[in-house]
């Protein structure tokens, strides 16, 4: 035991918010268990280790990487390469590097868009000069270059390969924690390419809420529109829940504590766009057969994409609004 | 105003030929109106004719000059898939307009009752016979009744002028019917239609075709595949015509009592004429026996009556000649008057009351199609 | 996964195919599809010949796959799956491109219809990929039947069953048995009566210990599939009865058209205008009269009422013409003096002895006045009394061209046929679809005329389309033949494409449950999943794209099925853009 | 040459299918531009299906079920009215213009219609030139 070698782990984050990190974190006294099989030899928000360093270890120097956040630029794209490269198993970590996340969400808008959002109408910015970031600028002291800004959010999977999905806004620490073991206890692993740290049977299967056959749905409510009654299921009460369309894993987190689930843990197996699919569920629960009456009903789902793909707009079959915009 | 259909119109046409269970076969599939080769854009019988028979759509049919532009080919026949037998209701309904035409109400009579017209025929036979009696000499034993050149002295026994008054007396009689008859017929064809409005000059720019067609029958030409028929039938037209002028005014100049040469035109006139009425006569009477010819299959009895007439008075005729010539006073005696026996009602009877009307009828026929064609056409249905 | 061996046939249809499609071209640029094994094309794939070509092929190069390319599935796909059967491989390993009914009969560029066609070939290649093993599943056949319809298409289908000892159930709205067939005198063309006949059939079917008769009942609903079927008869005192049978046979047949609407008959305005139904009550008690009880002078039968006419009824109700000259016959008989007009758009005496009826009776003096169905219809007016009759026609007569006027005292409506208003209630029940004409749609129009796309329910007589007795009765004992064949084989094959749950998924949201419309998926409180009862369901696949978590599976529809179908279809399209662009 | 679009249509087994065989056997002449997948009923029509179609390049998609009320699964094609409006709604915000995605009734006794059904819709969808959603999701920068 003593003489087997620690498990070399690294962490990073791309496109992301730090909740994964944070849930990694949140392990406590765990770490010294963690300590106890494994060194971090790269995780830049806790250890002072530099991108260079990285390169210099030899290929597959590391055993796994856990790779959190989308990739948004071209530092994120490098670095998923560059560890990609060093690593033996690298991991997706979190519904960013699964599916995109809610940084995805600005696949609804070009860069140009965003840029122009953020940088120059920003009620809370003063850019009187109109300035804009360029990936490579003239000062005095010499060239500053700064990551590419890329037009789309993409899924890790989308970069590089990728070995494990480890699903959730943020995964729940214990999953975590079960994978980690397996992987540093020499477990046998999955097949590659599989979801791990969540289960293949959907929210509903953990939910506790009372559920009927009876999900016809005369008007649709976001959650702060109804008094919850908090024990029925959230459908037949007329909220969106993607719960059936979701791994569970979470311990239906959000549904105890009266939020109806928003997808964070991706699909179940075979599903190819838990958008589309709860799509189409939801639409068959629409009590009304007149084209006007369904209309109306329509009318109380806002915003689709953002219901329905809000962590995986980028892993979606329309992974992004069409650029050519068509005018109507 | 629309006219009513009458189911019960074909009842007592049949007499006239008009057989229904022929007409009443006709499913208008158009053949005979295809392969008429009369038809031309405006004249589409005689499907049109038939249709109107079966809906007893009698204005309509009276007011119809198709019976009278159809010469009689048969094709219409000979195609028909249901053995409807258009080209004899051509004919029959030719009969029948006759009859309607004549306001006297006689020609009904006689095409319809066999009684009448033999009645007709031996009265009128009869008149001349008293007549002739009363205002002729016999030749009896005394007097001079040879000529020197040994012909009979004809106008002494029946004098030229006398006869010629009766001839005038006739042929008054004759006119002033046929034309009272086509006046009623133009009544009924131009005027009593609604749909079209005849402008006064076609009057006039139309007559030429009148004439023209009394004369050459061209479009009787247009439709007979052999042409010895057309040809008799105009033969005989012109003898008869000819003849029927010379008599009517010519008489002094025709009937004289010196016999002139072979090549005199008098004579020569006489001769071709009677060449051109046997041939005529001989030719129908054949085709009406073996009825090989589709319009000779089926025979009215007034067509024969006339032939036979027809025949009898040319026949006469003839032998008063050669009676004259060969100097046989007795004989032209009587001979003239059979002559004029055969002749006078067959006139009499033949040309304003029956069959030998048409030769009036299909020229204005003709003129009153083409004035019907030159008119404008107003709106058929009246709403 | 066993290693794919794809057989692709392509079929020529005679010239129906190849005239618009380059076979052979197609033929060549399939074989260079992976997987492809074999990639043949012959003048007739569906013929024995064909089909023995794809046997051979399987069992020489065993083949996994076959791709047939020819006319609509719904034509020959049986044919091929029984031929794979033949051969040994499981049918469902057989997918169909419709190159003719969607391709080459509809389209006029060969260039683009043989693109066309490489494009389906393709996506069944890449489909039939995927295509899994099912095996169609026996039912037993319960051996009674029901009879909806009394009239003489379901009293005949009743008896021939019940005739080989079978039991029927006869559902008959009305408190009679007959039908239509009920309300007539005399049948043409041979003028038999109808009421004698009739008598006889209804007095056979009340003896018959085999025949259970529902007088004012009809069918509430039916459940169940071919062979178990149950259904919920309720009858007008409101007695509810269930029925258990194995098969069914719509006999529904069609009432007549209602003239009302036609202003311009004055159907209702004027009463000496009467129906031809109302005329055969008419001959039926015997005496043709006026309202005012006095002899009809003048009679005038219109046809193509309803009929043939785009604003009523375009299709011909095919038994009016014959009924018309029916009724002429009759009228001449009793008054030989009345003036008799029969106004016809199209005199379609069609038929067996009917065109001969026609002839004789048009030469009983019936004058044939024929108007135009696209022009004005005859209208029927007040007359004035220098007319001499009750009321005048107004017709544009069309051989003649004339517009002329038609006496009339009595005028006799020859109304069409129609589909009855509780048509699409009974295909609901039964699970019939409907054409345009609002008639029941047989399964084949040439070569499966009494049976229907839903196994067990056969439809006989009028409600599959106006027709006299003879065809009517030919039908019924053609569709009771069908069944009895069917109780005589004791079980049939059904269909495997149906739905399942992936218990391994499912996480028990029920929402499938209401979706599914023949109650087939059931909740299994003590496993937490939905269950599919795989007899009672019909294989729509609702269930399937309802199901939110993917654990539905609709078998020979699923989603991969689907998508690489998508992708042949649009990639082959694809290429060609590249074509054009090139 | 021209643009040709290509129209994916999904049509239902009972009404639609064999309102388009109608138009085959009763030799219409349409535009070869319609792709056509068969489903048993209009309410096998996913949303995943419709987003797959375009994500694979097809310029339109048209559905094709049977007239309400019509159904022979009674009421499949009413669920599809339901997601095909939802969809509606979402490929709107997707930037896709609506006219791309159509559903139709079509019996089985509408050759004809189906017919000018395409013609009719080729022509609109010819108008707004070619679908770039495919486009869009292969380009990444």
């Amino acid at each position: 035991m003593e003489n087997k070698p620690k498990l070399k782990v690294a962490a990073y984050w791309g496109a992301a918010c730090g909740g994964c990190s944070v849930s990694m974190l949140d392990v406590h006294e765990k770490l010294f268990d963690i300590l106890a099989l494994a060194d971090f030899v790269f995780w830049p928000i806790i250890l002072d280790t530099k991108y260079h360093d990285v390169e210099e270890m030899p290929d597959e120097h590391i055993d796994v990487t856990l790779f959190n956040g989308a990739v948004r630029n071209s530092e994120n794209e490098e670095m998923a390469k560059l560890l990609r490269k060093k690593s033996k198993i690298l991991v997706a970590y979190g519904s960013c590097a699964h599916m995109g996340g809610i940084p995805g969400l600005a696949n609804f808008f070009s860069k140009e868009e965003i840029f122009k959002r953020v940088y120059l109408e920003n009620e809370s910015t003063f850019n009187p000069d109109g300035t804009v970031p360029q990936p490579v600028c003239e000062v005095p002291e010499g060239k500053l270059e700064i990551p590419v800004f890329y037009n789309d959010v993409l899924t890790l999977n989308q970069v590089v390969d990728v070995d494990y999905y480890l699903p959730g806004c943020p995964p729940q620490t214990e999953r975590f924690l079960e994978v980690f073991m397996a992987i540093a206890t020499g477990a046998e692993l999955p097949p590659k390419g599989s979801v791990v740290g969540a289960r293949d049977k959907s929210q509903c299967d953990e939910c506790e809420r009372k559920r009927t056959d009876n999900k016809l749905v005369k008007k649709f409510y976001r959650p702060w529109e109804i008094y919850d009654d908090g024990e029925s299921c959230f459908l037949e009460q007329g909220v969106i829940c993607m719960g059936p369309s979701t791994r569970s894993g979470c311990g239906v987190r959000c549904i105890k504590g009266n939020a109806p689930c928003r997808g964070c843990y991706g699909p179940p197996p075979d599903v190819i766009d838990p958008g589309a699919k709860m799509m189409s569920a939801i639409a068959t629960m629409i009590d009304a057969k007149e084209s006007d009456d369904i209309k109306k009903i329509i009318e109380d789902i806002v915003d689709p994409t953002g219901t329905f793909y809000r962590f995986s707009l980028p892993a979606a079959i329309l992974r992004k609004k069409s650029i050519y915009e068509e005018k109507y | 105003m629309k006219e009513r259909i009458d189911p019960r119109f074909y009842v007592g046409l049949e007499e006239f030929g008009i057989k229904t269970a022929e007409w009443n076969e006709c499913f208008h599939c158009g053949n005979c109106t295809a392969i008429c080769p009369l038809t031309e854009k405006g004249v589409l019988f005689p499907r049109k004719e038939i249709r109107l028979m079966q809906m007893g759509l009698k204005k309509e049919l009276h007011a119809c000059t198709e019976p009278w532009l159809c010469y009689y080919c048969g094709d219409c026949s000979k195609t028909c898939p249901r053995d409807a037998n258009p080209a004899e209701l051509m004919m029959s309904l030719r009969r029948y307009l006759t009859s309607v035409y004549d306001w006297t109400g006689l020609a009904r009579k006689i095409y319809t009752s066999k009684i009448w017209e033999y009645m007709l025929i031996f009265m009128l036979a009869a008149i001349v016979l008293v007549l002739y009696l009363k205002f002729t000499f016999y030749p009896a034993a005394e007097g001079q009744w040879i000529g020197a050149d040994g012909g009979v002295l004809i106008n002494k026994i029946a004098p030229w002028h006398r006869i010629h008054i009766g001839d005038w007396l006739m042929a008054g009689f004759l006119a002033f019917l046929l034309i009272s008859n086509i006046f009623n017929m133009w009544y009924k064809v131009i005027l009593s239609d609604k749909s079209v409005k005849i402008p006064f000059p076609a009057y006039i720019t139309q007559f030429f075709s009148l004439v023209w067609n009394f004369f050459t029958q061209q479009k009787f030409n247009k439709c007979d595949d052999s042409k010895i028929y057309w040809y008799l039938h105009l033969f005989l037209m012109l003898s008869y015509v000819s003849l029927f002028t010379i008599i009517v005014f010519f008489l002094k100049w025709f009937q004289t009592d010196i016999i002139h040469p072979f090549w005199h035109p008098q004579r020569l006139i006489g001769y071709i004429a009677t060449t051109g009425l046997f041939s005529g006569i001989f030719y129908f009477i054949f085709n009406r026996f073996n009825k090989s010819r589709q319009n000779s299959k089926y025979s009215h009895i007034t067509d024969w009556t006339f032939l036979v007439l027809l025949f009898l008075t040319t026949a006469t005729g003839i032998s008063l000649h050669i009676f004259r010539i060969s100097g046989m006073p007795v004989a032209t005696y009587y001979t003239y008057v059979i002559h004029l026996m055969c002749l006078v009602p067959m006139l009499t009877i033949e040309v304003p009351f029956s069959k030998w009307s048409h030769l009036a009828y299909r020229p204005f026929a003709v003129y009153f199609a083409n004035l019907k064609k030159s008119a404008i056409i107003l709106p058929k249905r009246d709403s | 996964m066993e290693d794919k061996r794809i057989g692709v046939y392509i079929c020529w249809c005679g010239t129906n195919i190849a005239l618009m499609v380059d076979v052979e071209k197609v033929t060549r640029e399939m074989a260079k599809i992976p997987d492809v094994v074999i990639s043949r094309d012959y003048k007739y794939m569906c013929s024995d010949p064909g089909q023995d070509l794809i046997i051979k092929d399987i069992k020489e190069n065993n083949l996994t796959r076959i791709v047939v390319a020819s006319c609509s599935p719904r034509m020959h796909e049986l044919t091929f799956r029984k031929a794979l059967k033949k051969a040994g491989l499981n049918p469902y390993y057989f997918e169909m491109a419709n190159i003719r009914e969607q391709d080459s009969w509809v389209h006029t560029d060969r260039h683009e219809a043989t693109k066309k066609a490489e494009a389906l070939i393709l996506a069944a290649i890449n489909r039939v990929r995927y295509h899994e093993a099912l095996d169609s599943r026996k039912v037993e056949i319960d051996p009674a039947t029901l009879i909806i319809g009394g009239g003489i298409t379901g009293i005949t289908a009743a008896l021939e069953i019940a005739g080989s000892g079978e039991k029927v159930y006869l559902i008959e709205q009305s408190d009679k048995l007959g039908g239509l067939a009920a309300g007539l005198d005399l049948t043409f063309p041979y003028l038999y009566s109808a009421v004698q006949m009739l008598r006889t059939l209804v007095r056979k079917v009340n003896t018959d210990p085999d025949i259970k008769i529902f007088l004012n009942s009809q069918v509430e609903e039916i459940k169940g599939y071919i062979g178990n079927f149950e259904a919920q008869i309720s009858s007008a005192e409101g007695k509810e009865t269930k029925l258990k049978f194995g098969n069914i046979i719509v006999a529904t047949g069609l009432k007549t058209f209602d003239p009302s609407g036609m202003e311009n008959y004055g159907y209702g305005k004027f009463p000496d205008v009467i129906t031809s139904t109302e005329f055969e009550k008419m001959l039926q008690d015997g005496l043709i009269q006026k309202k005012n009880g006095t002899e009809p002078e003048n009679i005038a039968i219109i046809h193509c009422v309803g009929s043939r006419n785009k604003n009523y009824h375009e299709y011909c109700s095919r038994i009016c013409c014959s009924t018309a000259l029916k009724f002429a016959n009759q009228v001449r008989s009793q008054l030989p003096k009345a003036n008799i007009f029969e106004l016809y758009a199209d005199m379609r005496a069609f038929g067996k002895g009917c065109e001969e009826f026609y002839a004789s009776t048009s030469r009983k003096n019936i004058k044939f006045l024929m108007f135009d169905q696209e022009n004005e219809l005859p209208r029927v007016m007040e007359s004035e009394k220098s007319d001499r009759c009750d009321m005048l026609i107004e017709l544009n007569e069309k051989l003649s061209g004339k517009a002329v006027l038609v006496p009339a005292d009595l005028i006799i409506l020859m109304v069409g046929l129609e589909a009855r208003q509780d048509v699409k209630h009974v295909a609901h029940a039964t699970g019939l679809s409907i054409c345009g004409n609002q008639f029941y749609i047989e399964k084949h129009p040439k070569l499966d005329p009494v049976a229907t796309t839903t196994y067990g329910v056969f439809i006989a007589g009028a409600c599959q389309a106006p027709k006299d007795i003879p065809e009517s009765v030919s039908q019924a004992k053609a569709a009771a033949a069908r069944i009895l064949s069917t109780i005589a084989r004791g079980s049939v094959e059904v269909e495997a494409t149906t739905s399942c749950v992936n218990e391994e998924i499912c996480c028990g949201c029920q929402t499938c449950i209401r979706i599914c419309p023949y109650s087939a998926i059931s909740f299994l409180e003590d496993k937490k999943v939905s269950f599919v009862n795989e007899i009672l369901c019909k294989g729509c696949g609702t269930c399937g794209s309802g199901c939110p978590t993917g654990a539905i599976k609709c078998k020979h529809f699923t989603d991969v099925q689907i998508f690489s179908e998508i992708e042949g279809l649009l990639n082959m399209s694809y290429s060609m853009e590249e074509i054009k662009e090139a | 040459m021209e643009y040709k679009p290509t129209i994916l249509a999904f049509l239902c087994n009972w009404c639609s299918y064999t309102g388009a065989d109608l138009a085959g056997t009763s030799r219409l002449k349409y535009v070869p531009n319609v792709r056509v997948i068969r489903v048993m009923c209009s309410g096998r029509v996913e949303t995943t299906f419709v987003l797959k179609a375009f994500r694979e390049g097809a310029d339109a998609v048209l559905i094709c079920g049977c007239h309400p009320g019509d159904c022979h699964y009674h009421e499949g094609n009413y669920k599809c009215l339901r997601r095909y409006l939802l969809l509606q709604k979402y490929i709107q915000q997707m930037g896709i213009h609506p006219d791309r995605l159509r559903l139709e009734w079509v019996s089985a006794s509408e050759g004809n219609i189906f017919a000018r059904l395409i013609d009719e819709m080729t022509e609109t969808v010819a108008k707004l030139g070619p679908c770039e959603v495919r486009k869009t999701m292969e380009t990444i920068m």
